[in-house]
């Protein structure tokens, strides 16, 4: 009943690609996967990426849908604090993620599978770093089956 | 309690036929022992029907969102959880403070009807009283005295502003009960004491029993939005369908709407239908802010803003990795 | 008559979840609730009153009717086949029995509702007589004794002591009692004699209640009068419009239909709905109930003179669940009273 | 059929069919052709009654079917953009395949008190689309009734819908006037100009017919009104109601006006009866 019947679960852990979803902020991260991009930094192909106006944008309901229609793993990336474009921004964003993270936690969501980080559009390096290091994380967790809306179809 | 009452009722007629106020929202008896009613006064001849027990367990700081839309000045009887809402209220924009008169009631406990029913006390109920921590109690088999301890509301025993903390007047001016003065968070730690698993477990299964009544998001002082997204079709957040995940976004999403401004009156865990632990939600809230950010004070001013809507630059930051090279 | 004592009852239950799938009042976290009967599971026919009534495998929370995919301009609609494995909801309350006869009316009448009838045919209702009913009983006000043998019920039981009772009533319950024969004794005459006596101590019971006085049969049912009525206005004032009463109220039979959007495909599904809503009658040119006083209004106006005009009974059975769940107090009895139902 | 299922026994299903065409009459009202997928008409309905209309994921919304019965290869629904289930369908594109269940409620009475009486029909805007169903069936039995007015304002001259017919055929019908009405002046209109109401009375019909309204509640309000002014008795007139609907059947529990389901007991009613039910509508 509350997970995933046991059918869903045996996926070879070999054939499993898991999904990410990246809220970046529009004037640092998403630059920062554009430089990642043109300089040829490798990333994971299974990250999709979605652009949001300022980390502070993300609402907790866009991670909850995320991980809801098949997400295994969302990262937020916004401005380094000071940086915001538009000033504070990120300065609520820090403030908020922290609780949701922390209540993410406690309602027994993998601390890895939700990863906030601060990616400036000159850290191409840190971004793909990032990426990657969330990506090896979510394998090694196995698919997400935690909050996953069975009726959704990947 | 007899005492109390007569200065209600008192307060109420004076200020009503003064016209000081237009309303009156206070307690009245039910059809039972064991229950009290919101009520709502404008004329003289029902002031009568005051009352003031040990079961004015509702907090009525929320209906003068509606009632104020009727009615120039209110006059409302308020306990000490009850004012931190009003002061939340307050601070949400939702209500003028100066449209109402706020009648302060310091409060001893208020006594679970469901507590005395588990250990069959509740049927031929006749008489029940308090003495400082004893609960005396009458039935058809005599007189028992109780420890009142045992039958308070669990809201009331973590009860840290027994008295209003905001008020025009106050009707008792002596404290009637010790304030716990640290909050151990107890019934939080055990749950992180648990490993991811467990904990997922444990909130599906709560959250499965969820008959998404709302009847949490309706009594809660701080849920004023004036359309809920869960009542707004239209942006798609609302399913309704009666699956796990639907529950978990309800209650994750409910909880997260009120950190910071929850003030942990209790009220959404005694009002759910089927007992979900929905304060273990907030507290957990509750306790990051305080470690975090220090004392958690929503609902104890009325002009500081709340602790999501505030920033400060050396906030502590759990997000920081070390930078990488270009 | 059969009876089983209370000790071989979990030989019952397993006997009886062999063939079916066995719904008991069980007691978990200090709640009880119908639910599935397993291995171990702490039954518990002390309390009265589920937390929810057992119309929820009649008629469930949540049910998806048929699954939709739409590729281009195709669009394909599979009907969800129906689960083939007949039920048995042991613990029927008389109360709760009647609630089930009078969604009959409402989803069997024409045109009828398949997904109802479905459930409604494919389980067996073991019914379960009530001997100590409880302050916010008022079954009685709808002529509801609480050990009556309601129409519709399979097998009727009732538990005295340690001894159950069990009376086959229709003829799938003679076809569940013959397989449970090996367990089910013969009573003897002082059972009958002491069945009797207890019979007419509830019903004497009954009348001491504190709600026993209650009687919607007082209400001047003049719907106009009444709709109009200055009483709405007061007595809504409370209501803090949460679904509670909605939910846990054996009759209440709103529903709304919604789809999902999965992805590759869809499904529709059907799920309860509560008149105490702000958005149960939004349209997209506007609402014909815009405050709670319309809303509280409809709800029982719907149980007290609606229902009633269309189906010549109460849409209530006195349950008393609302009474214990609503967060203000607010219930169905107050309103009756304040309507004009009380005898004297 | 192509659902799966060999009958449509269970009310709650819908039926596929096509959209074979939609022709756009306003900015925002457009006439939607529908048929089952091997062609011809879904179901058999009476004038006035409803078809709930499928688009998943988005929806279901009830709609009056406003094509004639007489019609035998499709069924129309002319709608008007307001909604979400209505956004969808203007988006749609020809041949896409929808769900459409029905018939839900009853219907004029076409062939009991209708028959041989002079009619008078009253809609504004898109409240022409139920009763349309009404007219054609009438023309197509003309020998049937007795003289036929219609009066049909808009806002304004754009936003009259089926257009073809108002000004074309109808009026060419024996025995029929066709009256129209926009509520501002504007260049090029050469017709009365005024709110329907008004019009209505302006043109002093006799009482020796049976009104049907249609239009939006303020509208029938108002018309009702006036057409008791003119002498019109309660039971002399009709008209059709919308309220929020789910299921249309009468179990969803919405809809309802007093002990009345508008999906079930009306859409169509007899001022009459409206007069007993409750002012919740």
């Amino acid at each position: 009943m509350l997970l995933e019947s046991k059918e869903n679960l045996t996926i070879d852990k070999e054939e499993f690609k898991p999904l990410i979803v990246a809220f970046c902020c529009n004037w640092c991260s998403y630059a920062g996967a554009d430089l990642a991009g043109t300089s040829r930094l490798n990333y994971p192909a299974n990250i999709r990426i979605i652009k949001v106006p300022c980390s502070c944008r993300v609402n907790p309901n866009f991670v909850l849908r995320a991980f809801q229609n098949g997400a295994d793993g969302v990262v937020i990336a916004g401005c380094h604090p000071g940086d915001c474009h538009y000033s504070t921004g990120n300065y609520f964003a820090r403030r908020r993620l922290t609780l949701f993270t922390s209540l993410l936690n406690y309602i027994g969501i993998e601390s890895e599978r939700l990863k906030v980080d601060w990616i400036s559009a000159a850290e191409a390096n840190k971004f793909a770093t990032v990426m990657n290091d969330v990506l090896e994380k979510v394998h090694k967790l196995g698919p997400n089956r935690k909050l996953r809306d069975v009726r959704w179809k990947r | 309690m007899e005492e109390m009452i007569s200065k209600m009722k008192k307060i109420a007629y004076e200020d009503l036929s003064t016209k000081k106020v237009d309303r009156v929202i206070g307690f009245g008896k039910g059809d039972f022992i064991y229950e009290a009613n919101p009520i709502f006064i404008s004329n003289l001849e029902e002031v009568d029907l005051l009352v003031w027990d040990l079961f004015c367990v509702n907090n009525l700081s929320k209906y003068l969102i509606n009632e104020l839309k009727n009615y120039q000045k209110i006059g409302i009887f308020l306990k000490g959880c009850d004012s931190l809402g009003f002061n939340q209220l307050v601070k949400d924009n939702k209500v003028d403070p100066d449209n109402v008169i706020v009648y302060g009631v310091p409060c001893e406990g208020m006594i679970d009807p469901n507590k005395l029913s588990k250990k069959n006390l509740l049927k031929d109920l006749r008489y029940l009283r308090r003495v400082d921590e004893k609960l005396i109690i009458v039935t058809k088999q005599g007189e028992k005295e109780l420890i009142a301890k045992d039958y308070e509301y669990d809201k009331c025993l973590k009860c840290k502003h027994p008295n209003p903390v905001v008020y025009s007047e106050l009707l008792e001016s002596n404290t009637l009960r010790n304030s716990i003065l640290t909050d151990d968070f107890e019934e939080v730690d055990r749950i992180e004491d648990m490993n991811s698993e467990e904990r997922y477990e444990y909130w599906s299964e709560q959250f499965s029993k969820c008959i998404r009544c709302y009847a949490c998001r309706n009594i809660c002082p701080v849920c004023s939005c004036d359309k809920c997204i869960f009542d707004n079709l239209d942006i798609g957040v609302s399913g309704k369908a009666k699956v796990d995940s639907e529950d978990q976004f309800f209650h994750i999403v409910r909880a997260y709407h009120v950190a910071g401004r929850c003030v942990d009156c209790g009220e959404c865990s005694r009002v759910c239908p089927e007992s979900i632990a929905i304060d273990k939600l907030n507290r957990k809230i509750i306790k990051d802010i305080t470690e975090i950010y220090g004392e958690y004070d929503a609902g104890l001013n009325p002009s500081k803003s709340s602790v999501l809507v505030n920033y400060k630059l050396e906030d502590f930051d759990p997000f920081e990795t070390s930078k990488g090279g270009k | 008559m059969k009876k089983i004592t209370e000790e071989k009852l979990p030989e019952l239950y397993s006997h009886i979840s062999q063939n079916h799938d066995l719904f008991v009042p069980i007691d978990q976290d200090d709640s009880v609730n119908f639910s599935l009967w397993k291995d171990g599971a702490n039954v518990n026919f002390d309390v009265l009153k589920t937390n929810t009534s057992p119309k929820k495998y009649i008629f469930p929370q949540c049910e998806t009717f048929f699954n939709f995919k739409s590729e281009g301009k195709k669009l394909t609609i599979e009907r969800i086949k129906s689960e083939e494995k007949p039920y048995v909801v042991f613990g029927v309350r008389p109360c709760d029995a009647k609630s089930f006869r009078l969604l009959d009316n409402v989803f069997l009448s024409e045109p009828m509702d398949r997904l109802y009838e479905e459930k409604r045919n494919r389980g067996i209702i073991v019914s379960m007589g009530c001997n100590e009913p409880e302050d916010t009983c008022f079954c009685n006000s709808f002529s509801i004794l609480p050990n009556s043998i309601q129409e519709g019920v399979d097998v009727f039981t009732l538990k005295l002591g340690n001894k159950i009772f069990w009376e086959a009533i229709s003829e799938n319950g003679v076809e569940l009692t013959n397989k449970l024969s090996d367990l089910l004794d013969d009573v003897t005459e002082g059972d009958l004699k002491e069945i009797e006596i207890a019979k007419s101590q509830v019903n004497e019971k009954v009348k001491e209640l504190p709600f026993s006085n209650i009687d919607p049969n007082e209400i001047n049912r003049d719907l106009n009068e009444l709709f109009q009525s200055k009483i709405w206005d007061e007595i809504s004032k409370s209501c803090i419009g949460c679904g509670s009463c909605t939910f846990v109220c054996p009759t209440c039979h709103c529903y709304d239909i919604q789809d999902y959007d999965g992805n590759k495909s869809g499904e529709r599904y059907r799920c309860w709905d509560s008149c105490m809503y702000s958005e149960f009658t939004l349209m997209a040119h506007g609402n014909p109930r815009t405050t709670q006083k319309e809303r509280f209004r409809q709800r029982f106006m719907h149980k007290l003179v609606y229902y009633p005009n269309n189906f010549d009974e109460y849409a209530c059975v006195g349950c008393g669940r609302c009474v214990g769940k609503c967060p203000v107090n607010m219930n169905i009895t107050k309103v009756i009273r304040k309507l004009g139902g009380e005898n004297q | 059929m192509s659902c799966g299922c060999n009958d449509h026994i269970d009310p709650l299903i819908p039926q596929i069919a096509v959209v074979k065409s939609i022709r756009s009459d306003t900015n925002d009202v457009s006439t939607f052709r529908v048929e089952k997928p091997e062609g011809g008409k879904c179901f058999d309905f009476k004038p006035g009654q409803c078809a709930m209309v499928s688009v998943p994921p988005i929806g279901e919304a009830i709609f009056s079917i406003t094509s004639s019965p007489t019609e035998t290869e499709f069924m129309e629904f002319s709608i008007k953009r307001c909604g979400k289930v209505t956004e969808f369908l203007h988006n749609l594109e020809v041949d896409t395949e929808i769900g459409v269940r029905g018939p839900y409620g009853n219907n004029f009475p076409v062939n009991e008190e209708l028959i041989g009486k002079d009619l008078l029909f009253i809609a504004g805007g898109i409240g022409l689309a139920p009763l349309r169903s009404v007219i054609n069936y009438v023309m197509d039995n003309r020998k049937d009734y007795g003289k036929v007015d219609i009066v049909y304002g808009a806002r304004t001259s754009g936003d009259l819908v089926h257009r073809n017919e108002i000004f074309a055929n109808w009026p060419a019908g024996m025995n029929t006037n066709v009256h129209l009405t926009v509520d501002r002046e504007e260049e090029g209109w050469e017709g009365n100009v005024g709110f329907v109401p008004n019009y209505v009375k302006d043109l002093k019909f006799d009482t020796n017919k049976v009104a049907l309204v249609c239009g939006p509640p303020i509208m029938i309000k108002y018309v009702l009104l006036g057409l008791e002014e003119l002498g019109f008795k309660k039971d002399q007139v009709y008209t059709t109601l919308e309220l929020k609907m789910k299921c249309g059947i009468g179990k969803c529990g919405r809809c309802n006006i007093g002990d009345k389901y508008v999906c079930k007991d009306g859409p169509v009613f007899r001022c009459d009866e409206i007069q007993q039910l409750p002012d919740e509508y």
